[in-house]
């Protein structure tokens, strides 16, 4: 069944070419009008639904409701009720519904790279698993990333009790072993601290990346935010140790730049910083953040200070159970000792420690089968590779970091011959069994309705538990020589997942506003040291492996030590992904996978273009994004502007108006993404980019002032003296009546005058045809909302589609909309509610109430432009007895 | 000299200008009859010769019953087979045009009409506000209880959109009316000011963004 | 056969120049002189009176100015009133601009098609081209020619104001 | 002014006529105009092939983006209207001030305007992201009900160009029409009579015709001369009305106006002097002639110079962050260099013509009009695009870096202007000759 309004909506990108030699095509071409042959249950054609389902993207689950329109999966927007959400999304989040529609998804099953049946693979493992029987499962290996699937965790047990000597391993990349060893030192067990930062007076984070790619950082997010609102002049201050550029660094109040052994020995050696530190934490129970980089030593450490603080922070089991080690199962495998390996997701052949050469020892393998989404990497090396289901295909369930768990539930029928990981299971624990089924069986005392209606299972959380603290030895922090080289997981493609999502790759990256590559970051320092500058490159060396990489210099970094973002050099990402940026993994070792020292770091010949959305990284003495310090708020010179000639046009109806608050703002590109997959926005590719043509209609600037790093989304201002409007010759760009800032695309000729006039510069052009042609893509559009052809103006239009479709309902019902019916994307997405959208006509709109804030200011208000977005200024609270960071 | 243009030539010259003159305006008619608004799109060939006249003339048949979204959603909603088939499995249930609708149940392809009323792309179109603020299906779509087969009244050109946005108050009904193919619009001025106090101002109605995102 | 003029021909501007005058005196009502270029006071010794361009083009001014302020103030203020940057519908010193060229354009081309018309020109065919050494008239000859008058006094006027040549004029 | 004329003396009516139009009627064209006819046609055809580029690919594949979303065509656009501006000021102004000595340069010059205006007259529509849909910017009554939004100074763009290319059209051919009578009446060949009788109307030379003619000549005169000035004011608002520093300045009407003076004598120059040296029109064509134009291309400039200056004062003397950066960055900014050829091209290098050895070598001249045009170009190119890659935002920084094609379309645009010319000048007469009669008369009686 095609949706009809599907065909309808992407005609205009198609008729373009057309269109554009018959200036205005004389006559339209026919289109068929197709309906349902059999329709579907309350199916409203041209209403979305929504459906609550979760995922894994940073090793625990995110809710999530998903909008179908027509049966097409079009948009993600977060779920209030699920506690690894609250309403909000990550960006991974976001792409994850382009992830389901990219055309380059594995297909078909195949066997050796040839595509074969799935009977074929069915009958290739019987065989297998015949054979195994009679060994009691010697030689059979499981290899699992994610596994906070309790279902999934239950199967195991399946195959298990079938086959009492296989051996189920896991590997994730992007593992927490680190605090779950710390933890075993501290209190005997592996937990995982839930901290309750809403309630902390003070933070010290310890290279913590809370907010960045924890698994509970959109909950994180949400709660630093209501921290950091001033309440009696007072609010939370935050204390940054950090080895690498992240986002708590850029909303630190004190930053210190330093390598992680640098942060465990001024942890053990106590100077008169962390006495200041210590001070403030004890007086306004503060709470210490350690971060995976750190040694369990270390982790254990900062357990016992937040018991001695008496920390706002809860211990609870970690939401999946632990299993077998990786190099374990190279080790067998190399030994020859596995017969059938049946890896469920992943790449290990791409992300495992390079040491391990988990390639050479896969070629040993007898009988291996590979399920995954692409057919990437290791599907090319494996026996059998197997297309995985998307999770908006198929039946399953997540555990959120609090242990919270949801059920997984499909919103479309496979798109291709791919299986759920639970099959896969089900084949070898021999029950045969739909995904379904095996869910439901898990769940079987629940109110199973209701946790599908509302995206959790209620009361599923895990306990917080009773620990007592043991004796461990203090950390001892390596002794510092030569280089560091700190690896983490890049903010957009993670461990290399998402390479094959454009979004993601063209997602400028928080600190650098990098898009489509990875560089080694080096401070200002080093780079003078080594005598670089960004685009230079370096050639690294550590311990027997070498690898070549760009140079990106940036302020945030630790002198003396790189910092190399996982999950780029992919070699069989797809199309998108392939050969972008290089490859980490290719230096990580599984003893030291966050931190190494001893690299030896040379110059090397070449330069190499980067393709970033923002060349100037200075206010030059500009107030643009303002901030002021906590004892000075009442001070605060908004600079509101003044009298026009003109009368100021009546608005008497709605008058839609947007606050974004910079200080609850962490520059987490939410906002960004969100905008981009509602409202059909189109990507552009490196060399467009570098062009400086990239087409987000919502960016999150970035500037760099003295150590401070600060985030100022900028969307259109619609501005109500807009100086875009009065110099388009076609009325094009206009006003309408409620105050926006309206660009009529099937008006707009493309002179761009409107664009050169806009002193925010938030106008985007299509200067060539950017929109995608496949297929697939085309189902992920948004139907609300009209494609863009080339050579038309486009931008920000405060989701003028949401807007009509609450208009549309409030008529009916003859009311007035009221607040917070219309939530756009950026605000919907964003995790700390920074940005505040409403009707300025109604005195008690939460956007009204924004704008009365002592900080509200207009960006460039000297200009009389009169934005409808106004701003609130960003809050720093130093520590008056801390001189330095 | 020698004159260079006798008087015949002279007179050739001008009966040529004036031929140019006729086949440019000819030649501009004939596009002009092309376009959208004007061109045989009316009233094409369906699939299956269905007719309003008769189900909607004849037997009375409510436009809900088909176009049953029409209330709710932006689209009017064309019925499914099945819906045929609650009729068409004991009237005419064998009858050789219906073949197509028999098919598409059995197999589960849809019936592929030709798309009568079109609009642009970036034009956006709502039929459940304009039925709730009192437009009626007539309006826009004319007497459907008279085509034996469907074709469209009204250019769907965007001035002829502007007429009645514009002007709103001469085009609505009483709620009851809408789906009523023989009312009138109410011909009491106080009733008419009642109808049209239910509307946005007309500043809102002819806004940009009414239609185009 | 029937005569348009009778034509004669001479050497230089003060020669026709001298003869039109005469021939005005002497009663010759209808004199069309031809001269290679533009010579004073030549059309008023031809009996040429009125001159009516600059009204025509005045007239062409005034039309395309307030035609012009109109159009604009109708399609901005009636036709479709936009709110564009939050300026007034009816933004008048902003429809200067067009105003002021659409005068000039409609009064040069007021002037240009007024002078073409009283010059009943285009016309190709025309009888004075019959007499063949008139293709001089564009190089460096200028001629005078009589018309509604007795040929053969016509000619013998003429022969007194000693020309290079004298020709009839056919139809 | 009569020693401009005074070579004259040596002429008849006939033999001026029959010089002048025997370039025309000529049966071989000389090799210069044949070679340089050969390489104008050749640029044309790069000219055309990058515009079917241009309308397949779109505007992408220039080098124009966000935040400098204007490049070379509206520079290239800005710099031939400039051009255009000569032609009709001699013919019109000069006219009127009774400059007898600007009859023999003002028919090709006013070619040249019609030229230039219309190559002008074509890069907006390029510009645009949707050429097909350019006639949007008319007024007309359409189906959508909608108008031209009379705010935008590219509508009065449109207007004033099209006026001013209209107009000069009109005077050009209202000017033409007893030449080419002269043309037709001395036409060897059937063919060659029937087109310019045709062109010439039956034009008679009737002593009531040409009392008419006189009068809407002179008043098309009148008419041009505000026009003249209009155009480039306009223009300049193009800019002037944004609020972008760089492009909002009270000063670019007049300091546009004599910078297009600037480039438009400058390129009379360019073309006169090998002009009068292939066909030999010295007698015409004097030095005296190229004197008068090397003064006013010096007095433009020097008011282009006072342009540069107040520019770089005002801004400072605001005291506005933005103005005051602007400079700055024009000065020594990334695009620093441009700024400072230009002011070596149009103000330092022009300043030889205070000496009369120079304005009287026609090779030097010719030399100083090239580079005067050159600096005019960089000008337009510098205000259009380096005012915006620095603008309010610092985050929005950019640079413009003109790609392949962009110089295609700025080469082949001069190629196409040269194609046109040489035609002009085998198919017309170069020189208004029933003028030239007049001077020759007032020698004779001088």
């Amino acid at each position: 069944m095609s949706p009809i309004r599907l065909t309808r909506r992407n005609f205009l990108k198609l008729g373009a070419a057309a269109a554009a030699l018959a200036t205005g095509a004389c006559s339209r071409p026919r289109e068929a009008i197709v309906p349902y042959a059999h329709q579907p249950e309350n199916e409203l054609p041209g209403v979305p639904r929504f459906y609550a389902t979760a995922a894994c993207f940073v090793g625990a689950a995110e809710g999530m409701l998903v909008e179908s329109n027509a049966g097409r999966p079009t948009k993600v927007e977060g779920n209030p009720g699920h506690p690894g959400s609250l309403g909000a999304t990550s960006v991974h989040g976001q792409a994850s519904v382009l992830e389901l529609w990219d055309p380059e998804r594995s297909k078909v099953p195949r066997q050796r790279g040839q595509p074969a049946t799935r009977g074929a693979l069915e009958r290739d493992i019987a065989d297998a698993l015949v054979r195994l029987r009679e060994r009691g499962g010697e030689g059979l290996r499981l290899l699992v990333r994610d596994a906070s699937s309790p279902t999934l965790a239950r199967q195991l047990d399946g195959v298990v009790e079938r086959f009492p000597r296989a051996l189920v391993h896991r590997w994730d990349p992007l593992h927490r072993d680190r605090s779950r060893e710390g933890a075993r030192l501290a209190f005997g067990r592996p937990l995982e601290p839930l901290y309750r930062i809403e309630q902390a007076g003070a933070i010290l984070s310890l290279d913590s990346r809370f907010l960045d790619d924890h698994p509970y950082r959109l909950n994180h997010a949400r709660q630093f935010a209501r921290a950091r609102m001033p309440r009696d002049g007072r609010m939370c201050r935050l204390y940054a140790l950090e080895s690498a550029p992240s986002l708590v660094g850029a909303m630190a109040d004190h930053r210190f730049a330093m390598s992680v052994p640098a942060i465990e020995a001024w942890l053990v050696e106590k100077n008169a910083a962390y006495d200041t530190i210590f001070k403030d934490l004890k007086q306004n129970r503060g709470v210490i953040l350690a971060g995976e980089a750190l040694s369990p030593q270390a982790h254990a450490l900062a357990h016992r200070l937040n018991a001695e603080l008496g920390a706002p922070v809860a211990y609870i089991e970690p939401s999946e159970r632990e299993l077998r080690p990786l190099p374990e199962l190279v080790q067998a495998m190399r030994g020859g000792a596995v017969e059938l390996l049946v890896i469920l997701d992943g790449n290990p052949a791409y992300d495992a420690p390079a040491e391990l050469d988990f390639t050479a020892a896969l070629a040993r393998v007898a009988l291996s089968v590979h399920l995954s989404l692409y057919d990437d990497e290791t599907s090319a090396r494996c026996t059998w590779h197997l297309p995985s289901t998307h999770f908006m295909e198929h039946w399953s369930d997540a555990r959120a970091f609090d242990g919270t768990a949801a059920i997984v539930q499909p919103l479309i029928a496979p798109l291709y011959a791919g299986v759920s990981p639970h099959e896969l299971l089900s084949l070898l624990s021999g029950e045969h069994k739909s995904a379904y089924d095996l869910v439901r069986e898990t769940w079987r005392h629940i109110d199973w309705d209701a946790a599908l209606r509302q995206g959790v299972i209620r009361g599923s959380a895990s306990r917080p538990l009773q620990v007592s603290l043991r004796g461990f030895s203090r950390p001892k922090p390596a002794p510092e020589q030569g280089w560091q080289v700190r690896f983490v997981a890049d903010e957009a493609v993670l461990d290399g997942r998402f390479a094959n999502s454009a979004w993601l790759q063209e997602l400028p990256r928080a600190d650098s506003k990098l898009t489509w590559d990875n560089a080694a970051l080096v401070s200002p320092n080093s780079a003078k040291v080594l005598g670089v500058a960004t685009g230079d490159v370096l050639d690294i060396l550590l311990g027997a492996r070498t690898l070549r990489a760009p140079a990106w210099v940036t302020p945030a970094q630790a002198d003396m030590s790189l910092t190399l973002p996982l999950g780029y050099g992919r070699s069989r990402a797809g199309a998108i992904g392939n050969g972008v940026g290089i490859d980490a993994f290719t230096l990580r070792t599984h003893a030291e996978p966050w931190s190494a020292g001893g690299a030896q770091v040379t110059k090397a010949p070449g330069r190499h273009e980067f393709a970033t959305t923002q060349n100037h990284a200075r206010m030059e003495g500009r107030e643009l994004a303002r901030h002021v310090g906590l004892a000075h708020i009442d001070s605060f010179a908004s600079k509101k502007p003044n009298t026009s000639l003109y009368p100021g046009w009546p608005y008497d109806g709605y008058r839609w108006a947007m606050s974004i608050d910079l200080n609850a703002c962490i520059g987490c590109n939410a906002c960004t993404i969100a905008c981009q997959a509602e409202n059909n926005i189109p990507t552009v590719g490196k060399e467009q980019v570098i062009a400086g043509r990239e087409m987000h209609w919502i960016r999150v600037d970035r500037y760099y002032e003295e150590r401070r790093t600060l985030f100022q989304p900028v969307p259109c201002m619609h501005c109500e003296n807009a100086p875009c409007e009065y110099v388009c010759p076609v009325e094009a760009s206009v006003h309408d009546s409620e105050g926006l800032n309206v660009q009529v695309y099937n008006r707009c000729v493309g002179t761009r005058f409107c664009s050169q006039n806009c002193p925010y510069k938030v106008r985007r052009f299509n200067f060539l045809d950017y929109q995608r042609k496949e297929e697939e893509l085309k189902a992920q559009r948004n139907p609300e909302v009209t494609v863009r052809m080339r050579g038309v103006m486009e931008k920000c239009t405060y989701c003028v589609q949401r807007i009509t479709r609450a208009r549309i309902e409030a008529e009916k019902q003859g009311r007035r909309i009221g607040d917070g019916e219309v939530v756009t994307a950026c605000q919907a997405a964003c995790p700390t509610s920074a940005i505040v959208f409403g009707d300025l006509n109604d005195k008690e709109s939460e956007v009204s109430k924004a704008k009365t804030s002592p900080l509200d200011y207009d960006l460039l208000g000297e200009l009389n432009t009169r934005p409808r977005t106004s701003y609130a200024a960003r809050i720093v609270n130093r520590n008056p007895e801390l001189k330095d960071g | 000299m020698p004159q260079i243009f006798g008087p015949p030539a002279v007179l050739g010259i001008k009966l040529s200008l004036v031929a140019i003159a006729l086949t440019a305006s000819a030649a501009w008619i004939t596009f002009y009859k092309a376009l959208p608004a004007q061109s045989g799109l009316a009233s094409p060939q369906q699939p299956i010769p269905f007719s309003h006249k008769h189900h909607v003339g004849d037997d009375g048949i409510d436009c809900r019953y088909c176009h049953w979204s029409v209330e709710k959603a932006s689209f009017a909603g064309i019925p499914s087979a099945q819906v045929c088939l609650t009729c068409h499995s004991q009237l005419f249930n064998d009858a050789p045009m219906l073949e197509p609708l028999r098919e598409s149940a059995r197999t589960g392809a849809p019936i592929r009409w030709v798309r009568v009323h079109d609009l642009p792309d970036f034009v956006f179109f709502d039929h459940s506000i304009h039925l709730a603020k009192g437009v009626g299906c007539v309006e826009c779509h004319g007497r459907v209880d008279r085509m034996p087969r469907i074709e469209r009244v009204a250019s769907l050109e965007m001035q002829w959109c502007l007429g009645c946005h514009r002007d709103p108050a001469p085009h609505l009904r009483l709620p009851q009316d809408v789906f009523d193919m023989a009312s009138k619009p109410p011909q009491d001025p106080r009733v008419r000011a009642q109808l049209a106090a239910r509307l946005l101002p007309k500043q809102r109605l002819t806004d940009c963004s009414t239609c185009h995102r | 056969m029937s005569l348009y003029g009778v034509m004669a021909e001479f050497g230089g501007a003060e020669a026709l120049l001298a003869a039109a005058r005469e021939a005005h005196e002497s009663g010759y009502g209808d004199i069309e002189a031809y001269s290679p270029f533009p010579i004073e006071g030549l059309p008023e010794a031809t009996g040429f009176r009125r001159n009516w361009i600059p009204a025509i083009v005045l007239a062409g001014g005034l039309a395309g100015g307030i035609g012009g302020y109109l159009m604009q103030w109708y399609s901005a203020v009636l036709s479709y009133p936009i709110n564009s940057g939050g300026k007034p519908p009816h933004s008048w010193p902003e429809f200067i601009p067009v105003t002021f060229e659409l005068t000039v354009l409609v009064a040069a081309i007021a002037g240009v098609v007024g002078m073409l018309a009283l010059n009943g020109l285009p016309r190709l065919y025309h009888p004075v081209f019959n007499v063949r050494e008139f293709d001089l008239a564009s190089r460096n000859r200028f001629f005078l020619c009589l018309r509604h008058a007795d040929a053969q006094c016509a000619r013998d006027f003429l022969r007194g104001l000693e020309p290079l040549g004298i020709w009839d004029v056919p139809v | 002014m009569a020693d401009v004329a005074a070579p004259l003396r040596r002429w008849s009516y006939a033999s001026v006529s029959d010089k002048i139009a025997d370039i025309v009627l000529a049966r071989r064209a000389s090799w210069p105009w044949v070679v340089a006819f050969l390489i104008s046609m050749i640029g044309t055809v790069a000219f055309v092939g990058a515009i079917g580029w241009l309308f397949l690919r779109g505007i992408g594949i220039w080098g124009v983006n966000i935040p400098t979303a204007w490049g070379f065509a509206i520079a290239n656009f800005v710099w031939w209207i400039g051009i255009g501006h000569a032609g009709t000021f001699i013919s019109a102004i000069l006219l009127l001030l009774r400059q007898t000595w600007r009859t023999s340069i003002n028919r090709f010059a006013e070619a040249m305007t019609l030229f230039a205006a219309g190559i002008a007259g074509i890069f907006p529509i390029l510009h645009l992201g949707r050429p097909w849909f350019f006639y949007w910017l008319v007024p007309y009554p359409n189906v959508m009900e909608l108008w031209p939004q009379w705010r935008s100074a590219l509508v009065w763009d449109i207007f004033a160009i099209s006026t001013y290319l209209i107009v000069s059209l009109l005077f050009w051919y209202i000017g033409l029409v007893p030449d080419l009578a002269t043309l037709r009446d001395r036409a060897g060949t059937r063919a060659r009579q029937v087109v310019y009788g045709l062109l010439a109307l039956g034009w008679r030379g009737e002593a009531r015709h040409w009392a008419r003619f006189e009068t809407v000549y002179l008043l098309l005169a009148g008419l041009a001369t505000p026009l003249v000035v209009s155009v480039h004011s306009v223009v300049s608002l193009d800019f002037a009305i944004a609020i972008v520093p760089g492009y909002h300045s009270t000063v670019f009407p007049p300091y546009f106006v004599a910078g297009a003076l600037f480039s438009g004598f400058a390129m009379v120059l360019t073309l006169a002097i090998p002009l009068r040296h292939f066909f030999r029109l010295h007698d015409f064509i004097t030095d005296r002639h190229l004197e008068n134009a090397a003064k006013i291309l010096l007095a433009c400039g020097w008011i282009v110079a006072y342009g540069y200056f107040i520019e770089t004062f005002t801004a400072f003397y605001s005291g506005d962050e933005f103005e005051i950066a602007m400079v700055k960055d024009r000065l020594l900014g990334f695009y620093g260099p441009v700024y400072w050829t230009v002011l070596a091209c149009n103000i330092v290098v022009p300043q030889i013509l205070w000496w009369r050895a120079a304005r009287r070598s026609a090779w030097t001249l010719l030399a100083v009009s090239l580079v005067v045009n050159l600096g005019m170009w960089l000008e337009r190119v510098m205000i259009v695009v380096q005012s915006m890659h620095h603008d309010f935002m610092p985050s929005a920084w950019g640079n413009f870096i003109p790609t392949a094609w962009d110089w295609i379309t700025f080469f082949g645009s001069i190629a196409f202007f040269a194609f046109l010319f040489l035609l002009f000048v085998r198919a017309l007469p170069a020189i208004s000759i029933f003028e030239m009669r007049e001077l020759v008369l007032e020698e004779k009686k001088s």
